[in-house]
């Protein structure tokens, strides 16, 4: 597919009145703003499904009115104290609560898909880039242990760069501690549903997102473990254009699905009527 | 091969050689000015070994010397009984593991191959392993599960490989879905970092109910190298990175991260691979003997509280 | 598509057809010869398929117009969401499966996807799949079973590829270990055949509590072309092995091998899918009634226990 | 390794006095007969694991004395009144009887390897290929039960073309059969440990012979499902020499260890002190 390689051709030229326009990451095309936001953000030239704000995604699955938040109050905590060339963290931190409104890279709460009740986690790559912090890493783990306790499915939605570096080791850890609560779920036969969205890589990938009992992602996701230029580098060779694509795991056996953006929610409450058919 | 830090101790070393040679005619004796010149350099050790920055103790846990599985399999474990393949694809050399006694123990034994020369490095592809790695280390454990057998796994690696190939058939997924099994694994294992506990592909096999960590080893969610070239914009920062991670012994203990720690001997593992050796097995053999005795559903649950309160939010 | 033995009611048919076609002048009135022609047919056709040799119902079976799984899923099944890959290597077209309905009940469809052209063919390897196939379908079973959702297998297979690849990535191990999985996956399994029963390639998705067959399908340990090569050194005498190896639904319900036959529309399941349909369906709703009332462990134990009696030897 | 593809330039000339060599079936080298059996068949040119009898095997692997057989009156079925080309299949078992000195194509029983006690099954090429019959699969699978009901590991030696197609479908389901065997003593944690030798192939090698808990075949072992001349004809290329060798499926993370004939037995006993650890 090579989504980030299509050439400019249908780019439409577009100098005047730059607020009008939004540019697709992918292809570069220039879409008029109103367009893309009533395309949900897939791009009519080239299908890519660009990111969503957590509150953006929360309205294309849940049912208005039927979610509920859980920890809300769980923020990112400096463990280590770190302090890199622009700073502490814990100011980096404080700048995507204020730019965001979050206070994480996930919002986790309950709601109704199509009048089923579920478990939801939504990451948001707005907040440091979705990265994996503690706090985003305990939001998962609690809303897993509130989905066994009230054995309702569980679903996350995935949108990270992966592990967040300025938490360390402590932000490494967490790809085990959601994968325990994964794997208690799995233990108590209670369903998990992970949605892979653009981009899912490093550290998030190689934990709950690739651990769904179905793996579902939208059309063009980046998902991958190491990074491109990473690999390019150690293996001296140019990688394929669909490298890493959904399109590409999906080939390889890791995906179950990949599902348009304005079709995943109507797929998902049809899958859950076979996870809690009895 | 001399570190950089190790650089007086190197020289030091070097003139207590000379000198050694020149009292081999029989016509000097310099035997008071070695021994002054030894106590020196012991000293001298002591002193350097003391005072390690972060990014010295990431060179001290990658140098050539240090013990490696092969070591530890010749020297440190009576019996090793090597088993291969995914059963699936391959057999991936950068993870090994089979049967192996310590102590009079027996467990099954998995871990990362790293290699001291150029051949062995590559045959092994210096310890990066790929997804097939992964997924003998699971099968392994799945096997050690039905023959109630302790695991243990010995970490030292720079990372999971990052190639191409690894991509495609599943290295996030190899590595994820050891995670979700080891966690309610029910038998006990026991997870020790020798070397160099590198991000993703050193967790792969790294959950356990207890985490040890050699003095001089390091473990990071990624490479001092790579965090100073993405936050620093600059590779040539990765001391400062390093420092800034937590990446040593001590830190991770503090952590909570880490729950024993193994002394090395002064000079390093790679000084003294006998003594090294010693105070692992002695630290694995006090691990197992503690989780023998615990059933399995309450060594399942202590090892899900384990990770659940790593990280876990505190108001304030 | 006409069979050879066929070629009698062909030719009638066609006769039929141009009578047809020359009564559409208003100046003719072939209406009570067409009406005879048709009747004479419907009996030729009745007398064919009821004395059909084993060679005929392999020629049948093999029918290319005869229902396919995605007919199944398209006509059969009122829901159908496929899901793909294995997890580890690929996503196989030789074997699909997911979450279908089928008169109302919820489960999970697994079987071989045939083609019926050239094209479709090529894209699902004419119904043999690779070793990701039976990796895909143990996976999906699993998912059964952790969501409590009965199997349906459609068995339509020549046998599993006996490709190069195909061998290097384990063939034998991924049928191998699914044989060994569903003796003792903890839902019901119900088994139809509904076409070719190909040897290892058909066993390996067809363990199950409950084995179907479609009248006119078949079920043989090698085909008949590759038994009469090797026993009869001539390739020529599959129909002779044909009927040695008793491999239609009728032998194999006396052999004990098949629980029940579904009966077939006269001229085979290919002349009429409706009607097809609507007995394989009845006759898989039956089962999983069945099937839905008795406990897991009794469930396994009698699942073990029809494997068990399958050539049990008995003195004398 | 290409076992069967050797030169045959070590072939030894010996016009004179067949009956004093032995000619190695893959590097086809003329050896001493004496010496040959003295190496326990394993050819001192190409090292190549020539077939044993059940016999030999037993006498290999078990404690002497200490083999008692089980179900030895189990014999062929003919579940088909089969006939073929060559006349009737119940004349062909017999005859595989009479020469053999078995009833089966597998010899199954009880016995000790250096004083481990184990529940042992060889297969016999000799006998009708090492086919696998209703009575192959039967003792199997009666072996197995023994060995769960008593405890012991489970050690199948495989020797085999593969289903018998004299019986049909019958010999089809042996697969299913054996292996649910199989699984009943992993339910259980009986250890079963599957030796692999020349040759297992077919619906043996997809079958019990490649789900042990540990795969050890012998050096130069072919191990293949569908036949090297079929794969051949269907994708009209050469495979390469060492294409479905114990060495190749070593490579391929099909086999946990290549272990030589002089060493099985200790390396057997080796390993049966880790299954039965306590
Ligand atoms: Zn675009
Ligand atoms: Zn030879």
């Amino acid at each position: 597919m090579g989504w980030f390689k299509k050439s400019k051709k249908n780019a439409v030229q577009s100098d005047a009145k730059p607020e009008l326009w939004s540019v697709c990451p992918a292809c570069k095309a220039h879409i008029y703003k109103e367009e893309w936001e009533a395309n949900i953000k897939v791009c009519p030239e080239c299908a890519f499904n660009d990111k969503l704000s957590y509150k953006e995604r929360l309205q294309l699955l849940i049912d208005e009115g039927s979610f509920k938040e859980l920890n809300k109050e769980i923020k990112p905590t400096d463990h280590l104290k770190f302090v890199d060339a622009k700073g502490p963290y814990s100011e980096k931190a404080n700048a995507a609560i204020t730019k965001t409104g979050m206070n994480e890279s996930i919002i986790t709460g309950t709601g109704n898909i199509n009048n089923i009740p579920v478990v939801i986690a939504v990451m948001d790559f707005r907040f440091l880039g979705g990265s994996l912090g503690s706090g985003t890493g305990d939001k998962i783990l609690r809303a897993a242990e509130y989905a066994l306790k009230h054995k309702r499915p569980y679903i996350i939605v995935s949108a990270s760069g992966g592990a967040r570096m300025h938490e360390g080791i402590v932000s490494l850890m967490q790809m085990a501690k959601t994968c325990a609560g994964i794997a208690k779920l799995n233990k108590a036969k209670i369903p998990y549903i992970s949605i892979l969205t653009h981009p899912t890589t490093g550290g998030v990938s190689a934990s709950f997102a690739m651990v769904g009992d179905i793996n579902i992602a939208e059309p063009g996701t980046m998902i991958g473990f190491a990074g491109r230029r990473v690999i390019e580098e150690t293996i001296k060779q140019k990688l394929p254009d669909d490298f890493q694509t959904a399109e590409y795991l999906l080939k390889h056996g890791f995906i179950d699905k990949i599902v348009k953006r304005n079709e995943m929610k109507n797929f998902l409450s049809n899958v859950l009527q076979y996870t809690t058919a009895k | 091969m001399a570190l950089n830090f190790e650089q007086p101790l190197s020289d030091l070393t070097k003139r207590i050689d000379e000198l050694t040679k020149l009292n081999e005619d029989p016509k000097v004796n310099f035997n008071s000015e070695i021994a002054a010149l030894k106590k020196e350099a012991q000293t001298m050790r002591g002193n350097l070994y003391s005072k390690l920055s972060a990014w010295d103790t990431v060179q001290v846990a990658r140098h050539p010397d240090r013990p490696l599985i092969r070591n530890y399999i010749k020297d440190m474990f009576s019996d090793f009984i090597e088993l291969h393949g995914d059963r699936c694809f391959g057999d991936d050399h950068g993870i090994i593991g089979g049967f192996a006694t310590l102590g009079g123990k027996r467990l099954m034994l998995i871990g990362h191959q790293k290699g001291n020369s150029l051949e062995s490095n590559i045959a092994s592809n210096f310890g990066m392993a790929s997804p097939e790695g992964y997924r003998k280390a699971l099968r392994l454990m799945k096997l050690a599960e039905k023959y109630n057998l302790p695991v243990v796994c010995l970490i030292d690696t720079p990372g999971a490989y990052p190639g191409m190939e690894a991509e495609a058939r599943g290295q996030a997924e190899a590595i994820a879905k050891n995670l979700t099994e080891m966690a309610t694994l029910e038998v006990p294992i026991i997870v020790v970092v020798t070397g160099e506990g590198g991000s993703g592909g050193a967790l792969g096999i790294g959950v356990g109910d207890a985490v040890l960590m050699l003095a001089n080893s390091v473990y990071s969610v990624i490479s001092p190298e790579g965090c100073a070239s993405i936050l620093w914009r600059d590779g040539k920062k990765a001391p400062e990175a390093a420092e800034a991670l937590k990446i040593t012994a001590d830190s991770l203990l503090e952590l909570g991260i880490v729950d024993k720690i193994i002394p090395e001997p002064t000079g390093g593992a790679h000084y003294d691979h006998s003594a090294t050796m010693k105070e692992v097995k002695k630290a694995i053999l006090k691990q197992l003997e503690k989780f023998n005795k615990i059933s399995t559903r309450k060594l399942i649950e202590k090892r899900f509280n384990k990770y659940a309160e790593i990280g876990k939010f505190r108001k304030g």
